[in-house]
């Protein structure tokens, strides 16, 4: 299956996501999600960018509410905007999952 | 075109999740989809209309009016809005109450369904 | 469209919020829905609990007694009086050290035929490939 | 016997926390404490009368109005209401509306505070 | 300092109960915290009920309503009822944290 | 009772509950709660971010401009102009990767002569040891 995945936590309490398996997988990290694309703790990359084959996604708008910007953004992680997430919902996945 | 369906459920309240799935919203119906949304649980709050708008408070209500006004389709789990004691009287103009079945229909034409109802 | 299947997957404890109880008494509502849909049309759901969701089929909850909600037991047992499918991660059991009988199996007392179904969680991955949406809580 | 303030804050909707309040605001008073409460966050969904008693929803106002009766203080945040459209007209009998700083006020005199801020 | 510290939750999203200290420290499972009293995950205790020197309490009324009772109960936890918390709280401890 | 002094304690990240920000105000309406009290009476708050807490003190956030809702950032940088203690804990900020110029440390902007206080773990316990009442959000 074609699943968009999203997370909008720093601190999960499922494993659900490393569980998961899709053909194709894009993970859009939105609200407090977008810190495991700015942070590095223990200098080390969050663990959720390490899902293998999967393409990963920032929402603009929720980085800049938080104080970051494209500048801090891990380079696994591709900036987008919300017009982006509705194509990335519509057309390039088929179903999705908010964890 | 295509028909997007969002379910937005509880622990939404102050975060900014509401304000999340109404720019998302706005964004589809930029794009000439249908968009439909569905209110459940904590985020029935937007059911309650005259909320003042306060700086420091996600105000919601003017956007999703426009938003009714280009067609979305916004309905609000009634029972959930009752428990509340948001009655029929404080409900939004064109925002509609109904029973949860109203979410389950709408997934069997919509193309995709974002349901948001996580913490 | 003929029947849409959906999977309800509850991956959180009870009570802390009302989610896992909001996905059993909205995928109990696929029962009336037809009101909204055309000729033909049908809503077929799933819940499977998973991950720390499966606190939520643990059996002899006294929710009503102690705080005077409904619990969701008692939903669980709703579910299969109307013969939707419950699923319990059997992974997820064995992890967090639950045997099968301190889980809701059954609702005969309900007058219910169907039972819980103990599944692996390679099924729940199966059938989240079968379904048209997702609805996780 | 002593005074105890409860500050009861967001994400309790839906959770069994505020009914946690409620049952220990009892058991304190049921020992002769004086207890006031102040309601913030999303806990101030208690400051709209009216709410319907569904079995499937914690339904705390009659308990909240026994207890008031006993002498307990209970407030809610007049801002984090108004920002959710509960007005003056919607606050439940015996229920106090001020600012925050009446809860810092409380924390004074009050022997012991147990604030639940937490999600 | 004699604290009281409430804990609500079973997966938790912070670590300060595991840094506070204090010389007289109760800990109080209430809500989906009383899991730490009854759940085994992979056959051991919550690491929460290894916090040193602390005293363990849970409230029976919140095991009962998630299917479980004082049976079930880890033997370094005490099952107490509403009152207890309120005797706890004035009398023997002299600050709360709900964490 | 003279001046009784209060912790609060932010230890999650800011936006996704209010309580970061309702901790701040709630602290910053220590200003005018004489009115409740007696004469000689006060408050003396301070407010702490510790764990990832010290995410709420990322300096630049756009809250207002993206979502039309006041950020933390102004609501930190309004503690400081009422010369209101504002901690974040070093520790924290090392084990995020924050730097301190990432980090909003004065308010002078808005004619704040108090500046933000970074301290260590221990200053925090000694702290919480001190209080009357400790307020966690």
């Amino acid at each position: 299956m074609k699943l968009a995945v999203f997370l909008s936590d720093w601190r999960r309490t499922e494993d659900t996501f490393e569980r998961l398996k899709a053909d194709k997988l894009g993970v859009v990290l939105v609200g407090n999600g977008i810190y495991h694309a700015v942070v590095k703790e223990g200098g080390k990359d969050s663990p959720v960018l390490s899902k293998a084959g999967a393409s990963f996604y920032v929402l603009s708008d929720d980085l800049e509410t938080r104080g970051y910007t494209a500048a801090n953004v891990n380079s696994k992680v591709k900036v987008i905007g919300y017009g982006d997430i509705v194509d990335l919902i519509m057309n390039d996945y088929e179903k999705t999952a908010w964890l | 075109m295509g028909e997007l369906t969002l379910g937005v459920f509880p622990s939404l309240v102050g975060s900014m999740s509401l304000d999340f799935a109404f720019k998302l919203a706005e964004a589809g119906m930029a794009k000439g989809h249908k968009v439909n949304m569905w209110l459940s649980g904590n985020a029935v709050m937007m059911a309650k209309k005259g909320q003042k708008a306060f700086k420091d408070y996600s105000h919601n209500e003017k956007k999703m009016k426009e938003l009714i006004g280009k067609g979305m389709e916004i309905t609000v789990c009634e029972a959930c809005a009752e428990a509340r004691g948001y009655h029929k009287e404080d409900t939004p103009e064109g925002m509609k109450r109904a029973s949860m079945d109203w979410y389950l229909a709408k997934t069997v034409k919509t193309d995709r369904l974002l349901h948001i109802g996580g913490e | 469209m003929g029947a849409v299947k959906l999977l309800f997957v509850v991956q959180r404890p009870p009570y802390k919020s009302e989610n896992p109880r909001l996905a059993l008494t909205h995928a109990i509502a696929s029962q009336t829905a037809e009101i909204y849909m055309d000729d033909g049309d049908s809503v077929v759901p799933t819940v499977v609990f998973v991950g720390d969701g499966v606190l939520n089929a643990v059996k002899n909850q006294n929710a009503m007694k102690v705080y005077g909600v409904t619990s969701t037991e008692n939903h669980i047992k709703s579910s299969l009086m109307i013969d939707m499918p419950v699923w319990v991660c059997k992974e997820d059991m064995a992890r967090l050290g639950l045997k099968e009988d301190q889980i809701i199996t059954d609702a005969e007392d309900m007058g219910a035929e169907l039972k819980t179904t103990f599944v692996s969680y390679a099924d729940i991955q199966k059938e989240m490939e079968a379904v048209k949406h997702l609805l996780f809580f």
